[in-house]
């Protein structure tokens, strides 16, 4: 049977990605924030995984507002990472692995979650940087993914409640898939940052920190809030942080917590990066 | 048609992108969205009031387009991950934007985000378990 | 505030469309099954609803199979019904209500049901036929829409039960809507056919009638059946069936019956109508 | 790669569109869907294997278009929605269609709803209520 090793959570922050490309993640900027994801890096190295699910959001490559799904997964067996018009250079290809990613829509909808399934999808950079920033590849990623895409740009936008449910709907769907599959979840965005209004630039440490301990030990105390409550203290853009909710979902109560760091800001953000293992 | 009020309505600078705002923005946003194509970008800086022709703007959006009245074309429903699409390109930073919409420069929004995650590394410290190199 | 008056079920056979625009409904064999949908015409009339809600599926005009949602709602203020490819003339466009269908919208969400929102929605024969048939108009329908969209098509599509639970979802956010709205909603789709395979021609005429009387006073019934059952009493196209549910879920559960009328066969399908009208 | 078995995999003369259907099809239907445009019909007719290359077809699929062969397409994965789309415009009916799957004639694919149907208004009868003229 498949099995969930354990979730990352990272931001998805689109300079990220420059910075990368440009050879820049040791400069005194860059050097705190990336130095912070080798942990993680070695954990994932060891981990092998088979799958990488990457829950993100799209922020108008695959989706147009003529349709807005709440939640749509991958079902193809590859995904292109397109240009999204914002100067980011596009990296190699990610390959698929349909049959798993239809087991998992068939088991979400059995589970009353109304997905939608998307056998084309281009991935922008918040499915793109995490996998750059955590695989430090650019192509031959060497594991398969499967896109899990939440709509958090037009509103409305699910609950993290909502969010944690179908985290948990699809820890099941993965365990109760019968290759030996060793999966791990990137619980992507987030955290603090609002890019629009007059309130731009706002970062909220505090909130952060809370959410990252949240998150950690006690899900359903972040998952409580609602959007407006999040959106006040982390931005507009910061709701983004939700996802991290559908990573913790899938995984056991009690995963154990192998690393944690954050940053800030970095481009416009508060950055958390967390590490989960499932015992 | 009655548009119902909401939670987030209230909060200062914030203008939350929801059905209200994105059903007046878009063939807006759909101007921005068409920039995921290189020609397109090309075709808009080459000709923009023959590119913004395409598209069924009202004339305050378009008067907000030409002058980079960037909060203008946010409280007009213009996404800000959909807008990005139009300043990136041209090196208008997410950030140069920020600036703007506050009216100060591009220096000053990065002091304030600096400013804003002032004493962070104490903060985890005093939680404990963190990362700190 | 908004009042749902009641409901119509009807099927959304492509045929229907011809023999209206050929001005077939008076021939031997269209007549029983045309004349059986007067009272349901009078009654709508007698309704006069601000806005009727179309429940139907989309059969490949408005959705691609690279983005098929569970369930989606028009959030447009024009829907066009565009050429499909069957040969059906297109009627005239149908005015949307976006500030009534964003609240829709928000207040499924809110009760965790993941739609995917609609700007911009080509309605095919599956929207366009029952209105035709019960406003008996081509243009100017002197009513606005919002189309409501289940996947039937592709599966997984929602469980019986699932469409029972949006539905009564939908009821709830169309009665705190507060303009004094008058709403009628239609179930579309069905009955028993199946239009592929060598099991084509399929009609289960017992199964049909068993279902409208579980629709009308025991909805929960017809929505404890599995996908796999429905199919294979109704055939692979009868899942179609299951969209009476959302209808009614919407209304009260001791909601009038005003008026049943079946036909068989007509075109490929056993074909239902029923009225429901809450007290 | 392992596909799960369905509870609906074994209904005779039934083949149910899913998910490992509608992935070895996505070509053929994407050919199928792209038959929404009257331009688009006429190019397939004007020249088949032309409009056929625009699509990445297996042999087996093109094989099955070049020879009407419904029920090929169907068990290849051709969704019957989308497979009307080539039929219906060239005056093949859904019924027959439905009378090629099994080797009839669309006589007697009619007299086999027909008959499936037979005896409806009593059934009605004895249930009571029905509208009956
Ligand atoms: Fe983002
Ligand atoms: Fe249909």
């Amino acid at each position: 049977m498949a099995k969930i090793i354990g979730g990352i959570t990272s931001s998805h922050i689109p300079a990220v990605g420059n910075a990368i490309t440009q050879g820049l993640t040791q400069e005194p900027y860059w050097k705190r924030f990336f130095d912070g994801y080798q942990p993680a890096v070695k954990w994932l190295e060891e981990a092998k995984p088979d799958v990488i699910i990457v829950v993100y959001n799209d922020h108008g490559l695959n989706f147009f507002l003529d349709k807005i799904p709440t939640f749509a997964i991958g079902c193809a067996d590859k995904y292109i990472n397109a240009d999204e018009g914002w100067g980011l250079n596009a990296v190699g290809d990610f390959e698929g692995d349909q049959a798993f990613s239809w087991h998992l829509a068939e088991s979400l909808v059995e589970q009353e979650f109304d997905i939608c399934t998307c056998q084309e999808m281009k991935v922008d950079h918040g499915f793109v940087n995490p996998m750059r920033v955590l695989l430090e590849k650019e192509k031959d990623w060497g594991v398969k993914v499967v896109p899990f895409a939440v709509n958090t740009v037009q509103h409305p936008v699910p609950s993290g409640k909502r969010c944690l449910k179908i985290g948990e709907a699809l820890g099941k769907a993965i365990e109760s898939y019968p290759e030996d599959l060793r999966v791990v979840i990137f619980g992507t965005g987030g955290m603090s940052h609002q890019l629009q209004g007059e309130r731009a630039g706002l970062i909220n440490v505090d909130f952060d920190i809370e959410t990252m301990e949240s998150v950690i030990s006690e899900p359903e105390k972040f998952a409580s809030l609602s959007n407006a409550e999040i959106i006040e203290q982390a931005g507009t853009e910061g709701i983004e942080t939700i996802m991290w909710l559908v990573m913790r979902g899938a995984l056991q109560p009690d995963a154990k917590l192998i690393h944690k760091h954050y940053h800030a800001p970095i481009s416009n953000t508060g950055a958390g990066v967390l590490v989960l293992e499932n015992q | 048609m009655v548009w119902k009020t909401h939670d987030y309505d209230n909060i200062p600078g914030t203008y939350v992108f929801d059905g209200k705002q994105s059903s007046q923005s878009y063939e807006l946003n759909k101007l921005f969205y068409s920039l995921n194509e290189a020609g397109n970008r090309e075709a808009l800086w080459n000709d923009p009031e023959a590119y913004m022709a395409n598209f069924n703007l009202s004339d305050e959006q378009r008067d907000a387009l030409r002058n980079n009245n960037f909060l203008e074309v946010v409280k007009k429903g213009g996404n800000i991950y959909y807008l990005a699409k139009m300043a990136i390109p041209r090196g208008i930073s997410v950030q140069h934007v920020g600036a703007q919409f506050q009216d100060i420069t591009v220096d000053d929004f990065r002091q304030k985000l600096e400013d804003n995650a002032e004493g962070f590394v104490e903060k985890l410290n005093k939680v404990g378990g963190y990362w700190n190199g």
